[in-house]
């Protein structure tokens, strides 16, 4: 399996953010995107998973490989932390919700209300969802948002575990996730040029 | 003799509604058994009434507790808005479902009275209505607890939410009577005797009314108790995350 | 999709989840229109039927922003395109959800609240089947509004009057069954028109519903 | 034993069952929760306790 | 104080303000009662004093959750709290920028929406009375409704099931006023009554939302 | 004009966060409270700013002195740069927003409606709203959030600024303001030690 991207352009409210992204991903591997505030990583993620159309360009993978995991966490808050896998775990049709527990320490918390949860807490259900949902490309929007060293590190070892298994992973951070092995993206020379005005047409700029 | 507000401390108060609360429910519950028993069996029926005039046992003192239990509450509110005690604030809550509860009794049974003696399950009688208006406030302020996370701030809000209602319910009141003279009894229970009903329905009514009041004190009491644990609980939970 | 909907209703039944607010809206609107149109009992029985309409329309309208305004605001929607089900899926169980924990307790309550307003006898059952038959249009046509006005910060009352023009046939038939079967009329022809709309805004609402909310998660 | 009630008998006894059903429900519905509540928060206590 | 005012009004008619919103939420529930009731017009006229006073009434509820909401959501109620103006200042404010902007369109139209359900000619000048004197009472409640809700997540219903029980009385009298001058009696009575609970409210309830503020953003 | 504080404790949501906490402030100095997420630097200025009420201890100034600027920046997007300031001026009593708008760059930006401006210039809206409130008393929330550099130096120099004319400024942050002369607090010590749970009473622990 290969994530092949060629050519990319996305926009976000109707305005072109990168155009001419390309790269090429194998089964094992990960891309970690980088670039300055409002670049568009997040634009670009949100293509690849499918939640908006490209530009231009094309994706040769299949979007139901993905599994997408955004700034918002999908944490309901009157559930416990195992009813919000589990119901994750159903809708994906994967079994069992002890191994995403375990990946990112969170048996103890198990029966307690997700509203409950500090904010690493929620973050870290978020990413044991990930797990969860038992499909090979795991694309993250800051994952690490709000967690501290050690949930860092748990994160990282849960990312090796995916690739091992043959999975591959797309992640947009700030920060070094100690992934050393994983290829890096920088977005920012992507940036897409302004059309020029006379070209009248279109999205009329 | 200690300050009775010793008891707003919420270890005491459940050590000591502890201690009350099976004699309270075992007189509660013999109240209600003799006054309902007496009331339903050995009272004969009204010359104009009928054999409905036995709904009394159950209509009027569930009316009567459930205009009593907003009062009640309305105290135990102002209690935490002066005071600031945890417990009052808490057996406000606590009062709260039974109070509601008592109202649809009365609006049940009413409703069923209402059916042979006025021919009409309801009418928009000042009296039934305020009743109607009462169960809203009821609602209001059972929703209003349950939907604020932090218990200090529900409490307060939910205690100015009493007292305002308070006020309101009384306006309705008056605005109910203005806009509609109805079909309702008028007081019966008065002091003076020659307005009261006959004493073969009053004695089993004054029982039946203690049962109600006791089994309005001892549920108030376990529901407390429940409501102290239940934010004990959440206290402890909050303090393991602080850890 | 058994899953989302058995999620959505333990939401609906949870502390805060909004379940019971309908039926108190319900309630209260039809508490306040004696106190507006004044107690004659005469008169109210001849607007029941309509009251008790245009009430639980009220009262379905006004939770409809819930639908899909949580499921957004925590992300969960976004989760929710990328998952296996088909949107179409998903807005279906949405509309389903909100039907059993609003437009069914709504259907309960009428008979109950008919009391209140001195309904005939008779109109007990028409109104009854009426409702029964019409609030699950209500939901899936208010489905349709969520998916429009999702991510509108505050949409809510422009929910309620993109929804309101599209309640009007719906609300129509429905009352007139209620009107015909309280007056002791036959209620066939109108019941019929009812449920054509019913299975019909069941069969084909949804798809556009899937296609709004696609729009709106971009 | 049982009284004559006329022709109100089912008022009577309609509005008897109804009310002594809801009584049960709430005084049912209050044993449970404080059972409940009581049994949890011992757990907590000792979970608490034992933890430090 | 002015400031805020202006503010509010400001923000108010601007795009996405809701100014016009609770008038045509009002619109629309006059336009839905004929569907559901029938069109029968000497029926709708006996309403139709009714009707107008709770349409008002839910357009005026409906558009109670803006009061606080915006401002608690961007923070600026926080500012607020910490300024100059005295909390009691800011609830009055906001009350009297609801009315202006929901209260005031409410009267204004309901003569014209009143000539669609057949209002008598001698009715219109009591209507509009009751409503001029009834709508800040109810403006005045409603921000109270809205400072307890304030904070919390969807509390729309719950603002609802709150304010409908206060709203009562100044039904009651508004109605009464309304429909007494509709049939040609004498209005004198419950139009003090309507005036002195628009007084007392006024003067008295800004404290309590005053304090509930003060407790909500704690 | 002095703050001085002794003993202070302060709860979130009902669970006291931090305790003892004192210290003192002259005109024209500036303190900086630090400490990791959670910790209570939030909670701690909110008390200060008059917005909560203490659990104990003694703040030594009028909340009158203060003026708070938090997380949130309380813009109306539908009105412009200019009327959000004016509007915070007639608030506070004071005239001209012309040396507010200087001291962040606004001038350019002044007729835009605030909803169209990027996140940090937001930001700089929101901070020229303190230079506006004419208060000596300055409690500010992580200011710096989505600042680049070029705006955290503005801030700095309109703090100093502030400072040099006999105002004060209370900052919480996590990153260097370049503010050298400021005086620095950790509040991680003063964390609330957690009650015994035997102690059944007031909060219930
Ligand atoms: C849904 C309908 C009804 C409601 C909400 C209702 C409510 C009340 C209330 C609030 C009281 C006052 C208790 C007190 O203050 O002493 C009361 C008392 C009473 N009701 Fe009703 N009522 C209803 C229907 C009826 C009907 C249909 C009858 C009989 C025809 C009836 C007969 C009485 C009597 C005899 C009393 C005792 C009066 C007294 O001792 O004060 N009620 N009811
Ligand atoms: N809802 C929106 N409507 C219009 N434009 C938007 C919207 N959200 C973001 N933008 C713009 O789109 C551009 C790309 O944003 P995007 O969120 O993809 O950036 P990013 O690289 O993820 O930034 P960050 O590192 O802050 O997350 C930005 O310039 C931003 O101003
Ligand atoms: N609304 C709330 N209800 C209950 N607890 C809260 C709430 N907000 C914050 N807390 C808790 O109160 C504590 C202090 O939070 P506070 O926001 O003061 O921290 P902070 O030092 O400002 O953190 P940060 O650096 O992340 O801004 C935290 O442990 C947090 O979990
Ligand atoms: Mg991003
Ligand atoms: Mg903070």
């Amino acid at each position: 399996m290969e994530l092949i991207v060629r050519d990319l352009a996305v926009a976000r409210g109707g305005v072109p953010v990168l155009e001419g992204v390309g790269f090429q991903l194998s089964a094992g591997a990960a891309l970690v995107l980088r670039g300055p505030n409002g670049a568009g990583k997040t634009t670009l993620l949100r293509t690849l998973a499918g939640l908006q159309p490209p530009l231009a360009g094309h994706i040769g993978l299949d979007r139901d490989a993905m599994a997408y995991a955004g700034h918002a966490d999908g944490i309901k808050a009157t559930l416990s932390v195992q009813e919000n896998l589990e119901f994750w775990a159903r809708v994906f049709g994967t079994q069992g919700v002890q191994p995403a527990l375990e990946a990112f320490n969170l048996q103890p918390l198990a029966a307690r209300a997700a509203g409950n949860l500090s904010a690493g807490q929620k973050r870290r259900l978020g990413l044991a969802r990930m797990v969860v949902t038992g499909r090979p490309v795991w694309v993250l929007d800051e994952p690490t948002v709000s967690l501290d060293v050690d949930a860092v590190a748990m994160f990282a070892s849960a990312v090796r575990a995916h690739l091992a298994q043959g999975g591959m992973a797309l992640l947009a951070t700030h920060i070094d996730l100690g992934l050393a092995e994983a290829q890096v993206l920088d977005v920012a020379p992507f940036r897409a040029r302004p059309p020029s005005p006379d070209d009248f047409d279109g999205a009329f700029l | 003799m200690a300050s009775i507000w010793e008891y707003a401390n919420p270890k005491k108060f459940i050590e000591t509604t502890d201690r009350l609360l099976p004699w309270l429910s075992v007189t509660a519950l013999l109240c209600l058994v003799v006054g309902l028993v007496w009331g339903f069996f050995f009272t004969p029926d009204d010359y104009k009434q009928g054999s409905t005039v036995k709904i009394i046992y159950l209509h009027v003192p569930a009316a009567l507790m459930a205009i009593n239990a907003w009062m009640m509450m309305l105290v135990a509110s102002l209690i935490w808005i002066v005071r600031r005690h945890h417990v009052s604030a808490l057996a406000a809550r606590a009062a709260a479902p039974v109070g509601a509860m008592m109202t649809v009794i009365a609006l049940a049974t009413g409703a069923i009275w209402g059916q042979p003696m006025w021919g009409t399950w309801w009418a928009w009688d000042p009296r039934l209505t305020s009743f109607l208006i009462l169960f809203l406030f009821y609602l209001g302020y059972m929703a209003l607890w349950s939907a604020i996370e932090n218990d200090d701030t529900a409490a307060d809000l939910t205690s100015v939410l009493c007292i305002v209602g308070s006020v309101f319910a009384v306006l309705s009141r008056y605005a109910v009577n203005f806009w509609n003279q109805g079909l309702h009894q008028g007081a019966s229970l008065s002091l003076d005797k020659e307005e009261n009903v006959a004493d073969v329905f009053y004695h089993p009514l004054l029982v039946s009314i203690a049962g109600f009041v006791l089994l309005f004190v001892a549920l108030v009491f376990l529901r407390t108790q429940t409501e102290i644990r239940a934010r004990r609980m959440r206290a402890l939970i909050a303090r393991e995350r602080l850890q | 999709m058994i899953a989302l909907l058995i999620r959505d209703l333990k939401l609906g039944t949870r502390a805060g989840g909004g379940f019971g607010l309908g039926l108190s809206f319900f309630l209260i609107v039809v508490v306040l229109v004696p106190f507006g149109v004044g107690p004659e009992m005469g008169q109210l029985s001849a607007i029941a039927p309509g009251i008790l309409w245009v009430g639980a329309l009220l009262a379905c309208l006004l939770s409809l922003d819930r639908i899909f305004a949580l499921d957004w605001e925590d992300g969960s929607l976004d989760l929710l395109a990328t998952s296996p089900l088909p949107m179409e899926g998903v807005a279906s169980v949405k509309a389903l959800a909100h039907w059993l924990t609003t437009g069914l307790p709504l259907v309960l309550a009428a008979p109950v609240l008919g009391v209140l307003l001195n309904l005939p006898q008779a109109g007990i059952w028409p109104l009854i089947w009426s409702l029964g038959l019409g609030t699950p249009a209500l939901s899936v046509i208010g489905t349709f509004g969520a998916a429009l006005t999702v991510g509108l910060k505050r949409g809510g009352l422009l929910l309620s009057l993109l929804v309101l023009p599209l309640y009007v046939p719906t609300l129509i038939f429905g009352a007139e069954v209620a009107r015909r079967g309280a007056m002791g009329m036959e209620i066939a022809t109108p019941l019929l028109m009812l449920a054509g709309i019913t299975c019909g805004t069941i069969a084909l609402l949804p798809f556009a519903s899937a296609a709004v909310l696609r729009v709106n998660l971009r | 034993m049982m009284p004559d009630l006329g022709k109100y008998a089912q008022a009577v006894l309609s509005s008897y069952a109804v009310s002594i059903a809801l009584l049960v429900v709430l005084v049912a519905m209050s044993v449970w929760r404080a059972r409940k509540t009581r049994r949890e928060l011992t757990d907590i206590e000792q979970r608490v306790r034992r933890d430090g």
